[in-house]
């Protein structure tokens, strides 16, 4: 059965009370609260990634001993309003040359890829819009929309350079999902199941229950996810397809204004998707350690963990990001298929073999004892 | 009193809803504030300050075309798994684990079959395969 | 209610993209069509109750076979492919004249209304189930069928995306000569 | 409004579109195009019995199983194309004629 926000909050009293005020309509009132609730996300999730746009600029400022942006409001913050309100006031210019249906359509194909994930991702145990029994594998699905909008962008443009990065992009988002799906299969395979309650359920709040500690290959897992998750967002080291030394921008040279907003929008919050996701799988999501309880104020602890792991793993993307050089092509082209899918499938047998030794139980267990 | 189960799809297409609208509500304001004085030669396509020479449709190479191919087939092969990783523990735990291992790791080494042959031929290779063909360069 | 709005507008979406990969000139135009009518298709499949064929096929089709497609495009001469004369339909005159667009039209027609008959009584023979409103996982049942009645189907479709593999590869792989 | 029916009726749809496309597009790759909307329409045919009709899920893997195999026939055919292009220089179907003597 599929749980969802709505069926969470209608164990609660004042659920009657919004029915009756709805005159009994289950359907409407659903709308209505997953809308609500949606408008929050996606409102939260584009502070994020202002702030991110934000974040990265005071972090590398910090890791290169600058000020950063410190203009506009206090400490700066208030830049990311700035920079929207730049985006929307330059003006919209396209190609002749362009394809001019697929040039509107490609940032649309990013941004709808980018929102449909949130729709899964578990922010504590009610508050996740829908707990789908495929959580995890339809995430990574619908992920696959953006490397779509990558490619159509970049060939829309009739751009060199965008045409370049929109190939690269392409290849590169593709090539890179395939050692994470075979990660992410590796702790489906722990979990016994696709939804993130049941993923996030099976792990503890403490570290030694987390997926990561399970086993050394669940532990290896994590980081091939990292690395095909930076991959995969277009993050340094792996930002190939916008490669500013080679190709001026890459796939979204030729956008300006609102149109590159959206593509800027739709990388932030997907990083911010992947990070989330990290931490639901590895990392023990929303557990809060120690406690076992159900009400109503553990939510709020529940969504400041998992708010505090997130926004770790996004510091270290942007650490990272500050920090290594960029790969060369054939360089990125071989870490992919000749390291990561070869050790993502390795740590997949070795996976489904502790699974049979050991009897599903984590290392923890095995040492400690218990049960 | 709990909603319909078709409901949980609900979020999926709201999201995808919103998506379209902040679209559209971007383009809008976009049009609203923005500047319009469109030149030519603003909208040229970038090429260094130059102007561009001939399109910039048709000019690949086809080993991206095998880095797509190999992803498809592994991509459909993950796909398969997902069914069965997900039972896996169910049916360890009903006593039947050595027989999906051998099911698993059956359907694994295939996938390892067919990333050694791509190894050995060179199709990993990028900057292999791009000597092979670097003659083709300029059709 | 919301599952027919779902059904109606997947339905709409397929029909009417399927219509624009037929219909649209420029082959890249056709490929973003598929990928709107596959998209639709996935949305049917969700209002069945198959929540993972679903997702397959957007993982499947969207991230997979539209993007080999688009590539496949643009290594053979992206958007450059000029169809030869255009008719009124905007089809490339390859059919003949119109006599073959309208015999053609009538042997659809035809082919339709005995299908649409043939359907409605199948559907008036076939015992149906009644349909409730659930929607239970569809993951494990389909994960014991893989491992249990359908296993051989299961380990000879690696073979066969092995062979498949193997096959295109060779095919498509750059030659030293010529 | 949702019935066996309608879902039959999209599939013939689907089905009759896929072979106008195949007969009419003088581009191979649309014409695989074409094959994968008729593979498409078989599957969602298999889907909506597996619903009304049946009372198991051998539908459904009868699905997901068309999906493989369009996806390795797309893989293949697709190579086979580019192939074809870099012998002929061109992808239109009527210059495919190598084996009509």
């Amino acid at each position: 059965m599929n749980q969802t926000v709505v069926s969470y909050l209608s164990q609660y009293e004042f659920y009657d009370f919004l029915l009756a005020l709805f005159r009994n309509n289950q359907g409407v009132l659903a709308f209505t609260l997953y809308l609500l609730l949606a408008l929050i996300i996606v409102g939260m999730c584009a502070t994020i990634g202002g702030l991110g746009t934000y974040a990265e600029r005071k972090i590398s400022a910090d890791l290169q001993a600058r000020i950063g942006p410190n203009r506009v409001g206090p400490y700066g913050l208030l830049q990311m309003l700035a920079d929207g309100v730049k985006m929307m006031t330059k003006e919209d210019i396209m190609p002749f040359t362009a394809d001019k249906k697929l040039f509107y359509l490609a940032p649309l194909l990013c941004l709808t890829g980018v929102f449909a994930t949130l729709a899964v991702l578990p922010f504590s145990s009610g508050f996740i819009m829908a707990d789908l029994n495929v959580g995890i594998f339809y995430l990574v699905a619908i992920s696959s929309l953006v490397g779509l909008g990558v490619f159509l962008g970049g060939y829309a443009s009739n751009s060199k350079w965008s045409m370049l990065g929109g190939m690269r992009g392409a290849s590169q988002i593709i090539s890179y999902e395939i050692p994470v799906t075979i990660s992410i299969l590796a702790i489906v395979l722990l979990a016994g199941g696709m939804g993130f309650g049941t993923i996030v359920g099976r792990q503890g709040g403490l570290p030694h229950e987390w997926f990561m500690f399970h086993n050394p290959f669940a532990f290896i897992a994590f980081f091939v996810y990292s690395v095909g998750a930076l991959a995969e967002t277009n993050r340094a080291p792996f930002d190939l397809p916008e490669a500013e030394s080679e190709l001026v921008s890459g796939y979204h040279t030729e956008y300006t204004g609102m149109r590159f907003g959206f593509f800027a929008l739709a990388e932030y919050i997907e990083v911010f998707v992947v990070c989330g996701v990290a931490a639901s799988l590895f990392l023990g999501g929303y557990n809060v350690p120690g406690i076992k309880l159900d009400i109503l104020p553990m939510q709020a602890a529940q969504f400041v963990i998992f708010m505090t792991k997130t926004l770790v793993l996004y510091y270290v993307v942007i650490w990272i990001r500050w920090t290594l050089p960029r790969l060369r092509v054939d360089q990125l082209m071989s870490v992919c298929w000749k390291y990561l899918t070869p050790i993502a499938i390795f740590n997949l047998m070795g996976c489904a073999i502790w699974m049979v030794v050991f009897n599903g139980k984590s290392i923890a267990e095995l040492v400690l004892g218990s049960h | 009193m709990i909603p319909a189960q078709f409901d949980a799809l609900m979020p999926i297409v709201i999201f995808m809803g919103l998506a379209i609208l902040l679209f559209f509500g971007g383009h809008y304001l976009s049009v609203v504030l923005a500047p319009k004085k469109p030149s030519h030669l603003k909208s040229t396509p970038y090429e260094c300050g130059e102007l561009p020479v001939g399109s910039a449709w048709s000019m690949f190479n086809v080993r991206f075309y095998v880095v797509g191919l190999i992803f498809i087939i592994f991509d459909v092969e993950s796909v398969l798994m997902f069914p069965v990783a997900s039972i896996f523990r169910e049916l360890n735990d009903m006593g039947q684990g050595g027989y999906a291992l051998i099911i698993f790791l059956s359907f694994i080494s295939v996938l390892i079959e067919g990333i050694a042959y791509c190894w050995k031929k060179g199709d990993l290779d990028w900057v292999k395969s791009f000597q092979h063909s670097h003659k083709k360069e300029n059709k | 209610m919301f599952l027919q709005f779902l059904f109606i507008s997947s339905a709409v979406l397929t029909v009417s993209c399927a219509l624009g990969v037929l219909m649209v000139k420029n082959i890249m135009h056709s490929c973003v069509f598929l990928l709107g009518s596959l998209m639709g298709i996935a949305g049917l499949y969700a209002t069945l109750g198959a929540d993972f064929v679903a997702i397959t096929q957007i993982m499947v089709y969207v991230g997979g076979v539209v993007i080999l497609m688009l590539f496949a495009v643009m290594l053979t001469g992206g958007n450059d492919f000029v169809s030869r004369a255009q008719n009124l339909l905007g089809l490339p005159a390859s059919m003949g004249n119109k006599w073959t667009y309208a015999i053609g039209l009538l042997v659809g027609v035809v082919f339709l209304l005995t299908n649409i008959q043939l359907i409605r009584g199948l559907t008036k023979a076939l015992p149906v189930k009644t349909i409730t409103n659930e929607f239970p996982s569809t993951v494990t049942q389909i994960g014991h069928l893989l491992v249990k009645d359908h296993v051989l189907a299961f380990e000879m479709s690696s073979v066969l995306l092995l062979g498949a593999l193997v096959g295109a590869a060779i095919i498509a792989r750059p030659r030293k000569q010529n | 409004m949702m019935s066996l029916a309608s879902y039959l009726i999209i599939s013939l749809i689907l089905f009759v579109v896929g072979i106008v496309v195949m007969i009419a597009r003088k581009n191979i790759v649309a014409i695989l195009l074409g094959i994968e909307l008729i593979l498409n329409a078989a599957a969602l045919n298999f889907v909506a019995y597996s619903r009304y009709v049946t009372n198991n899920l051998d539908g459904h893997i009868f699905s997901l199983f068309i999906i493989v195999i369009a996806a390795a026939e797309a893989a293949v055919g697709l190579a086979i194309v580019i192939r074809f292009f870099q012998i002929k220089e061109t992808i239109h179907i009527d210059e495919a004629t190598q084996l009509r003597n």
